[in-house]
């Protein structure tokens, strides 16, 4: 069971460690990291014989960015009340988020690569019973928003100053659910909640306009009275950038309105519906996507073999 | 003319009145319980624990979803949330209950009003007669009906002090006393309200004080009824049901609720697994309710005393020719 | 079971009558309507000791127009595939809708007063088994737009020209389900959809702003894409005026935000939150009432006996 | 490089192609028949539906509770629509079906894909195993479960001849084929897919190939099992339930569900109100799935043959005990 900040913890402490200075070279380790995440998720999808290879792509700077950068959260914070908290809402992006946890030292790279197979830890989405880093189970869309927004206005009740981030697809936002979630965060004025779209313009079976229109979709959120920015989800400059910025919004939650690619990085899945999953990767396909990705040879043969 | 109408609810003896008090009363005690209301807390009874402690009051509007998911990341923060709401709109957040709550592991309290035919006037589309059903099939969820206002206030405590998921019905209608002041409760223990020998009448929530009643009436005929109050009807009690199995070999069941999927099924797969026996069921017969006072919805869908006290007869009159 | 629209029909038809000549005191009319609606309203709520009078006073006008002029739906086009369509989606104010189907031929008068009680087609919310005219059941909030936006579908799939109305109160724009319903309509291009907001600016427990703000309303809407209009949903000729050029939207879903008063006409309970329901009358207030509302001394004898 | 993936299910023979294949070729039949889709048709096998018919192919967007409202309205057109998602993602819309479909009393139909264990990889947050709990106890709401590619083709047209709410679960994984070519299905009746006395098992979708293959296990070892496919799991077929207590006197039912709730407890329903008989229960045993091929998962939560077979013996055992 989750564990409450005591009492005695309650008021308005300084919790977090001081921001860390940014190191010239982030950007550069960042981008390391989002190309391990993406060559690790189509890794552990080779293997598993399906999943979602397109929403992976899509996210992997925004992960990269939030473990990289932005979350006070470290493997020995997971059970820190006063930690900073990530809930993947779109859960079926689980390969992207067990790879990024893997780089960043939540789970062990070699095991993230039993994705979905039986008695693995690591279910085709997040269960947080299996990982309590992974800090819910998500996989219904929708859910994973309510739930973080649950979080931050736990933690504000409990007067923490950890922050809240949630990362939605596009598709999802036609959940009711997460309108009823948008009106309650900024009802609450949960200024310690940010969520991120990745908005790549594709659902499961073709584009968002094809299948239910979401634009105009930042005038949706500031009509909900969300603090809206609109950010490349693929320049980490500006990914940074935008969520050192929601963190010092007041009075409102903020939401990062991602541009990203489906499939980025992997060309032959770049902007094509049908790679949203399930899909079952050859090793051809899993070879010319990694060599894509940047991976060596070498690497190549470590991740398939 | 006055400005402002009293509750209904106000004041009566309803078992939503009863779990309202006690939460509220309970709440100094258990410090990081939360109440999450969907706009009816009037309704619900947890206008008490608003008034009593409105900084851990969260107030949800007419959003189930969210508030139920809502409730795991609150419970993800150490908090004990408590989801009120109408039994029928919990049926809107059966997905998210299982998800969030029950499959995350989460510390979390589902707490429904308006059960069953005891809604009344309401009719038809409010009376929730698949609630039971839809969480009891729910990994890992208790699932609790209790009976009377006293019993509610200790089933209150039973389930803040309880570690996982639980589902609580309440009630609209005042309510019958079923129980002294020395009463006991335990999640997940039935109790014999009154010995008998010929027949085993297992209720939970209203149905507990109609089925009392139609043991006097059996008394009348010379049949010596056994009344089991099942206040939880997931994890239900076995031992006790094969212990009554041995010693009476007929049951009936008696139920808000349809009689596919709640108490009455609890109960038979229960028997059929161990000791089976004549089981006869009271509850609604797989229809939708209707407009209409508690009393009289009670008489016409077949769920009073003397229906009850005519399928014991019926299970007894089965039990005979078995043998 | 509902009649499908024969094929042969489905063909683009002018299936409707002329627009109704307005006659000159079609205004008094109404208005007359809407006061005989508040007064069987009172006195049902009376009768059955509980109920939901605050929400049926103020969406009286609205239902006065609808029935009174805008829909092309009378007592013997009940089965019509080709009428047009009302769902009440807040259920709760079924007194109002039980009483202006009453002034219009659906229901008896002297039957609706039979309202919440054992063996009454009145139920405490409208159901469409026992009452055909209703178009379905309602009682939990947002479904009835959603039904309303199927039934639109429909008509347009069968190519008949029906409308489709639909009223919802504010509070009930909580249910992530009417947001999921917005945006499916409107990219369908529903415009045979008519959604009415009863703004009463009051909802179960409160007002709207303390339960979940719902401001900016209208703009919620437009980011969603209907055209949108704002009204004073107590004055009739602007209601009227609101519909007729809704029904002349063409590719958008149609919405009225009409400003109303909770409690409308009935002093005690204006702008009071606890008149919301589920209340009891006593006899002074239902003739205290039914007197603001312009009930003769008979007529309130005759209402309350 | 291949530029387009094929859907995995396409080509395999699981009863979602099956269905979706089916429909489509009823289509110009019942010419009412709309279908709505919440962005997954290439997953529940519509996606035949969609090529055949696309003007009748009606899509909502991943929203389930407004698909499954609409529906109601649809069919208040005079439509017949047929909502289509995954099990799990019905619990988000419990309500509606209740209110806007069954209580509305439409000729509405839910098409589920992806129920239970079946669903294999995607782990235990997908795989519903309360949908058949919580769909069973809406009042007037028939539930189906067909069990291979021949009798789904079957359903599906039986399903669209019936007036009324109709759940029907199809599945993920490609499905041993049952049936000859001369198979019959109607909604209601339950079948003697092999006769014995020993004992019977009633099994309904996946489970029916499994209780066959149990079947044969049992024979090896001298016991003689009938197996019994109960397609419709309501309203169930409790004349031939009572046949077959009379007949066999023990019983095991299998499900890809939990054992609360479902076809279990519906055996146990009805045979407690008639012929009170041992029974096992074979199914998930309340708790959550997880990832793995279906057939582990099969393995690892007891659903095999062999469980089903140990099953029977077990429930033979009683029978004689009993006596
Ligand atoms: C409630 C719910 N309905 C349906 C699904 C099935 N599903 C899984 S992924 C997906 C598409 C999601 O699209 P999007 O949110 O845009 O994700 P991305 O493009 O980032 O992968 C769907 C419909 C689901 N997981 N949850
Ligand atoms: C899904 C659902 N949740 C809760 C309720 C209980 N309820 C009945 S009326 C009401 C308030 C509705 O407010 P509003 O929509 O503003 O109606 P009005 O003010 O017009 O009466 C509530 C919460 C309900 N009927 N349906
Ligand atoms: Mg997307
Ligand atoms: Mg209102």
């Amino acid at each position: 069971m989750a564990q409450a900040i005591p009492f005695d913890r309650r008021a308005p402490v300084q919790c977090k460690q001081p921001l860390k200075a940014l190191p010239p070279n982030l950007v550069n380790d960042i981008a390391a990291s989002a190309a391990f995440v993406r060559q690790h998720a189509i890794a552990s999808i080779y293997h598993a014989g399906s999943g979602h290879p397109g929403g992976a792509m899509s996210c992997a700077d925004i992960l990269a960015c939030l473990y990289g950068a932005e979350l006070n959260f470290w493997p020995d914070a997971v059970d820190d009340p006063h930690r900073d908290r990530f809930v993947l809402s779109k859960g079926h992006a689980a390969p992207a988020l067990y790879a990024v946890g893997a780089q960043y030292g939540f789970c062990n790279k070699r095991e993230a690569l039993s994705l979905r197979k039986l008695n693995s830890k690591f279910q085709g989405h997040p269960h947080v019973l299996d990982m309590p880093w992974v800090e819910t189970s998500t996989g219904s869309l929708g859910q994973g928003f309510s739930v973080a927004l649950g979080m931050a206005m736990g933690l504000k009740i409990q007067k923490s100053q950890a922050r809240v981030y949630t990362l939605l697809g596009d598709g999802e936002l036609q959940e009711g659910e997460v309108w009823e979630a948008a009106m309650c965060a900024a009802h609450h004025q949960l200024d310690n909640l940010c969520a991120i779209i990745d908005y790549n313009k594709m659902q499961s079976d073709d584009r968002n306009d094809a299948i239910m229109r979401l634009e105009p979709l930042a005038a949706k959120f500031r009509a909900f009275d969300w603090a809206v920015a609109e950010i490349d989800g693929h320049d980490i400059p500006e990914i940074l950038g935008a969520l050192r910025r929601a963190s010092s919004t007041h009075g409102r939650p903020s939401l990062l309105i991602a541009n990203t690619v489906k499939g980025k990085g992997v060309p032959y899945m770049e902007n094509i519906p049908t790679w949203h999953g399930s899909v079952k990767l050859t090793q051809a396909q899993a070879e010319e996507a990694l060599a894509a990705l940047g991976a060596t040879r070498e690497q190549i043969t470590e991740y398939l073999a | 003319m006055s400005a402002a109408p009293a509750l209904i609810a106000q004041g009566n003896d309803s078992l939503r009145e009863a779990f309202g008090k006690a939460l509220s009363g309970l709440a100094d005690e258990f410090k990081n319980v939360v109440v999450l209301d969907a706009d009816i807390a009037g309704g619900t009874g947890v206008h008490h624990f608003r008034k009593s402690h409105p900084d851990r009051f969260l107030q949800f509007g007419i959003a189930e979803q969210n508030m139920m998911a809502a409730a795991g990341g609150l419970a993800a923060t150490g908090l004990i949330p408590i989801v009120t709401t109408f039994a029928v709109f919990c049926l809107r957040a059966v997905e998210q209950a299982r998800l969030s709550l029950a499959y995350a592991g989460r510390n979390a309290k589902i707490v429904a009003s308006h059960p069953g035919l005891d809604v009344g006037p309401d009719g038809g589309s409010a009376q929730a007669l698949e609630d039971m059903a839809a969480f009891r099939a729910i990994p890992g969820m208790t699932v609790i009906s209790p009976a009377d206002p006293i019993e509610m206030a200790l089933a209150t405590r039973a389930m803040l002090e309880f570690k996982g998921p639980v589902y609580m019905r309440t009630g609209r209608s005042p309510s019958k006393r079923v129980f002294g002041d020395d009463h006991k409760f335990e999640i997940g223990k039935g109790h014999i309200v009154r010995d008998g020998k010929d027949v085993t009448i297992v209720a939970c929530g209203v149905e507990v004080a109609r089925a009392v009643e139609a043991a006097e009436l059996l008394a009348a005929e010379g049949v010596d009824a056994r009344i089991v109050n099942m206040a939880t009807i997931k994890p239900i009690d076995k031992q006790l049901l094969i212990r009554c199995a041995k010693h009476t070999g007929a049951f009936v069941t008696a139920e808000d609720h349809n009689i596919l999927g709640g108490l009455g099924s609890a109960v038979a797969e229960s028997l059929a697994a161990t000791m089976p026996c004549p089981i006869e069921f009271v509850g609604v017969k797989d229809v939708f309710g209707a407009s209409g006072e508690p009393e009289e919805l009670a008489e016409q869908f077949g769920l009073t005393a003397p229906h009850i006290a005519e399928a014991a007869k019926r299970a007894i009159a089965r039990k005979k020719k078995a043998k």
